[in-house]
């Protein structure tokens, strides 16, 4: 790193951490471009890059044609010319139109060429309900994308993380798919180190934690983080200690993290925005059946999406997890058998 | 910038005018017939001029239901009003259908009430925003961009399989055009010589993007020659323009003679959302420039000029829009919601999976009142 | 139905199981129009629609150009036209092409337009492993598809259910995945009846069961039954009673039979071809940990393919699971505690 | 059908054959100059004859490996060959790119002898076919067809960005090019001026599907219109036609004027692949025009005729192109691998998920034994 990287540290929302760790990075290694829909003069639309057209040049921040399969397309070709691609889907759920590219081109590109062509590709994406936004904006993929092998999944839950994952996902040689909950956009607001501040993959992190002993652990990931993190704070009042892990990456997963909470617990709530049917929180289950199975003093509850395509605005808070539901299924663990 | 293309298509259209007839009465809400006319005569000026009218006040009213708090994001469609005048009054609403993109609900209701009571609704945020009833044949929004359009050669390929008459048309926007689906929906309308119009409403902009960051093709028109079908570029802010490459592609359309791409070039005179600040991008001339040649103040002064168009033809439409507006509001405001409603229409039958989450979902809700 | 169906049954090969089945679909409903790339004057790559452009002309069987996106995509407006589409993938991997039509335009219709339009689709796509095909011919994508509502999720096993299971698809108004197993096609062979036969989604399959009392319940589905059907008879003769369930249909799930037999055996194996994470087996161990966690003795056991993309062929045999993997997993189960 | 454009086209080039060079030596195994001849000598056309027979010789016997249980699926290229001769010749393998789709690697020798090998290895089932190594510029075969495209669009704009000379070739085929993908990535390759030259091989058919159900352009050049770059459509069975076609493109790249599509009208002379049997749709008449135009007996005859091609040329490049093929046979087949060889490669480093996957792998085959 340069020597002229500021130091101390500043209070910033997500997205400011967002947009800080692209100006850091683009700075630091000038391979980084970026490219997508709206990226470029616009800043993007929730101004996620703003100030890089103009502080980085039209040249690595680029306004693309509205096509997401060639976004992630080009991105493969980028990659091979040597360059550290980091594209924009304006939206989760347009990634669908790029699924042949990310599931079947950029996660193999390595695998393919026997390491010849690496993809140190980033593709950010927002997603995540609770903002009223129109169809496939708030739908959360990442059960879907969890299940073909050679991406990682990063998913921040912290401003400070945004930055630390953010940057180690830019520096990492294999592609990242990093989602950014819309919801946390704004709302997360924390202390972000303002200099060099890289976050490993695979660590997931303790956000609540009673120092003697924690009844249950809530495991979740992005803005279903905070709404643990709330819950917990809610029954700690009613006399219930609930532990959060807040698993930050997907894939690779940090599995001795949960082990040794379900160890000290027994009792587990995973918390999910999907579709409850085979969404990652279902791979959670499996893998505490797999390492934890005779820790566990109660089914593990999973408090999810329903099975049903992300509603309109009129119904997402009827939708979406949320307190009071994480609540209710702690307090349902806790009490059984 | 597509600023000189605009000024070349804006001029082209003005010497095949000869289609104005002699003046009628004025006397308002025409009556048109459901079979599309053969030629344009004072009412239908008259009606498209009403139609242009209408929905910018709708656009406008919509867009201010979000400003209030009482609606979610949209997208006006203020400067490409007599697309939708012009290609709506080309069709049949009883064997025709159209497939939207998301701006063009406020202007198509020659096809029924229902698309403007159906589009409030789903401004609103409500799941019946999607349910344009029978016998409507308009589908609601389509936000995915370009997905429409394989759809629309789908439809059209399933009338032609049974034989039905009609056609389909298709909205999509310069920005859409760019999405495989686009490309691959109208090479399949080709091969299947589908019934089918597919307009690509050129506003100028996708977002912040301009055209000419969009592609290089000379225009629109000229995508068609991938494709082997024939390809027109309009002025999309004149109606009459507007009217006759969509007729004469329905033509086309219903003797079997297979699908038409028309370009209709309008310039998208505010935001791209009520999300959006185009003062970001958007450079200030090219918007006073449009804004002068707006379609709705050009046919207008054209008809007071040929006297079908009067003060109080204006004042009549614009009331009478306005309580048009007014009443799908209310109405909207007033359609109930189940909060399970979700758990419907997924499947004709919910999953078992379903049922239990539904009993779930009954008592969470029971246990916080 | 027609009076003139045949009567009895006879001994045939998946392949011709389905062939049969869309003869006779297609009969029967004269909306019921098959398409696809070289479904038509070829009859298939793999010949599962010989005969029927012949039978039912070029209107009904239809040559597409090759754009999986276009056929998913025109499936839906065919389907508003009234028609019953039938559309071939010629192989699953390919669906990531239409991934944005499949996940976010046909299963969303009927739900978007409040059931003004339904979409009675059933998407044909051969998968699965051991016949050495190039890249993305082999892959297993059922748990990718699993997290999207309003999919259906259909994986014969048999001849007799791939008639069964696809004519009920076929008539389901509602829009169904069809998977069938390349190594099937010619290798599962048995009696179909040759009249009206319908199987009805969500209802699981007893493929092996000893009549007193099992040790152990393998699940599985696809072509991954079969194996678990030849892990169980060797170990019968090694004395382990393992009953095999075939799931069938992931969605809807039959979720009383897997619960009955974890309650009968409280020992389970899960088999899939799939990568281990976030493969339908998780969702399957999430599912018993809801449902029947109390009857479990030791954890569930998960036999999966490994997190690499599917290899190629010198490698397939190595990555895919057989029988070896089910009888070890199935007995380290049994052993377990 | 396919075959009206292709006597068209074969008719065309003729009278540009203006690259007809005294006749020297004729001695065999020409050394090319890495960069692309100016002009077209005899040692050209005779590099360009020895560079089709041997990919025929390499693409039979990569079929017969098939046929023979020793390899796995593959695509023959017959009838193809002067299309990879004249596009190879054009270009520099030392700073340009070729992304092929799966038939093309018998025949781009010019590139480097990796890319026969490690085809060899390819249809051997071995993981090593995918590695092409450096300083190799060609990419394996390409399955998930088009996908290529928007690769080959995105290296030469990295190439662009980073002021590398050289270009990117790309093929794909005629079936391909009706995927969204070849569409979006032209449309970026406009935008963007990326220096790539876009070539769709149409052979007549994708599988069974003749090009009149694949698209109603009049020909894969007119999809230029589309994406408003230069469009060309040749003779894919003449090497010259090709090579000039190529070396136009070429020019056009490095000089940063941006993209070009080339058409290249060939005919599938055999089975789409080892698995298919082509009598059940290619008319048997349309196939044995197309084997009387087989471009490597029409170039042969043109070569002999001007006194620069001999039997013996003939029987010695056969007799080298089987001896080399053997070669790569033998060193493939002895090509050792791991059996757990596909934990490697998928991210630098494993996951530890992985790596526990590997011990199991591991106890599991020993267990076995
Ligand atoms: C597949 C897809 N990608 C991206 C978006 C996000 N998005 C919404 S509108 C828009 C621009 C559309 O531009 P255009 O097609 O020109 O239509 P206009 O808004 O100008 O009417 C974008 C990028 C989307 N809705 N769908
Ligand atoms: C995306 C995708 N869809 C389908 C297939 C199956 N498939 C393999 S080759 C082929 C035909 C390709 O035809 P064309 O592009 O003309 O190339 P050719 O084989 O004639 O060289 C098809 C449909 C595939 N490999 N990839
Ligand atoms: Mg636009
Ligand atoms: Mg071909």
């Amino acid at each position: 790193m340069s020597s002229s990287q500021p130091a101390g540290s500043q209070v910033m929302t997500m997205l400011d951490a967002i947009n800080h760790t692209l100006h850091q990075e683009m700075e630091r290694d000038e391979r980084v471009v970026l490219f997508g829909e709206d990226v470029g003069r616009n800043g993007g639309v929730f101004r996620a890059t703003e100030g890089l057209f103009d502080r980085f040049g039209e040249q690595r921040v680029v306004d693309t044609p509205l096509a997401e399969a060639a976004i992630a397309g080009t991105a493969v070709g980028l990659a091979a010319a040597g360059m550290v691609p980091v594209p924009e889907i304006q939206f989760l759920g347009f990634s669908y139109q790029a699924f042949h590219q990310i599931a079947g081109q950029i996660a193999r590109l390595r695998y393919r060429t026997r390491s010849r062509f690496g993809a140190p590709i980033t593709i950010r994406a927002p997603f995540g309900g609770g903002v009223r936004t129109p169809e496939l904006h708030s739908d959360s993929l990442e059960g879907q994308f969890a299940n073909i092998p050679g991406l990682k999944i990063v998913m921040p839950a912290s401003a400070a993380d945004a930055k630390g994952l953010l940057a180690t996902a830019i520096r990492d040689p294999d592609p990242v798919l990093f989602l950014e909950p819309l919801r946390g956009y704004r709302m997360i607001k924390d202390e972000v180190p303002l200099g060099e501040h890289l976050v490993p993959f695979g660590q997931a992190r303790t956000v609540v934690s009673d120092p003697e002993q924690n009844d249950v652990v809530i495991i979740a990931w992005s803005f279903m983080v905070e709404m643990s993190r709330r819950a917990a704070q809610q029954l700690r009042q009613e006399g219930v200690r609930a532990k959060v892990i807040d698993l930050r990456t997907l894939v690779p997963l940090d599995t001795e993290a949960i082990q040794a909470a379900v160890e000290e617990c027994g009792r587990v709530v995973v918390v999910q925005e999907a579709p409850e049917t085979n969404g990652f929180a279902s791979e959670v289950i499996a893998t505490i059946n797999d390492i934890a199975f005779y820790s566990l003093e109660a089914p593990v509850k999973r408090v999810s999406g329903y099975d049903a395509p992300y509603p309109v605005g009129m119904l997402e808070d009827y939708y979406v997890p949320d307190v009071h539901r994480i609540v209710a299924a702690v307090k349902e663990t806790v009490a059984a058998q | 910038m597509c600023a000189p293309w605009l000024k070349r298509l804006r001029a082209a259209p003005a010497n095949k005018r000869n289609w104005i007839f002699p003046i009628a009465s004025s006397k308002m809400s025409v009556e048109l017939e459901n079979a599309p006319p053969k030629e344009l005569g004072d009412q239908h000026l008259r009606w498209m001029m009403q139609q242009m009218l209408s929905a910018r006040v709708f656009s406008q009213r919509v867009f201010n239901l979000q400003r209030q708090g009482r609606a979610g994001t949209n997208a006006p469609v203020d400067g490409s009003e007599a697309l939708l005048a012009g290609t709506s009054l080309a069709l049949d609403p009883t064997t025709d259908w159209i497939l939207p993109q998301y701006r063009e609900l406020v202007g198509l209701e020659r096809f029924g009430p229902d698309v403007l009571n159906r589009y409030v609704l789903y401004v609103l945020g409500h799941p019946d925003g999607g349910h344009i009833p029978e016998p409507t044949r308009v589908w609601p929004p389509q936000i995915s961009l370009a997905t429409q359009v394989p759809h629309a050669v789908g439809l059209a390929w399933g009338m032609k399989l049974q034989g039905q008459k009609g056609c389909v048309l298709v909205y999509l926007g310069d920005g859409s055009s760019s999405e495989g689906d686009f490309y691959e929906a109208c090479n399949f309308a080709g091969v299947l010589d589908a019934p089918v119009i597919i307009v690509v409403v050129n506003n100028g902009w996708a977002i912040s993007t301009p055209v000419s960051s969009q592609t290089r093709a000379k225009n629109f028109a000229e995508k068609s020659h991938a494709f082997g079908i024939p390809g027109v570029s309009v002025d999309g802010t004149d109606p009459v323009a507007v009217f006759e490459a969509t007729a004469e592609a329905r033509s086309r359309a219903v003797a079997g003679a297979g699908p038409t791409l028309i370009e209709a070039v309008t310039y998208r005179l505010g935001p791209h959302t009520t999300a959006d600040d185009p003062t970001r991008y958007v450079p200030e001339a090219e918007l006073a420039a449009a804004s002068e040649r707006d379609g709705i103040s050009v046919f207008r002064n054209e008809l007071i000029e040929r006297g079908v168009w009067t003060d109080e033809d204006e004042a009549a439409t614009l009331a009478e829009a306005d309580a048009r507006m007014e009443a799908a509001v209310q109405s909207g405001e007033a359609h109930p919601v189940a909060p399970d409603d979700f758990f419907n229409h997924v499947y004709v039958e919910p999953t078992p999976r379903m049922q239990r989450q539904r009993t779930e979902f009954w008592a969470d809700r029971e246990a916080r009142s």
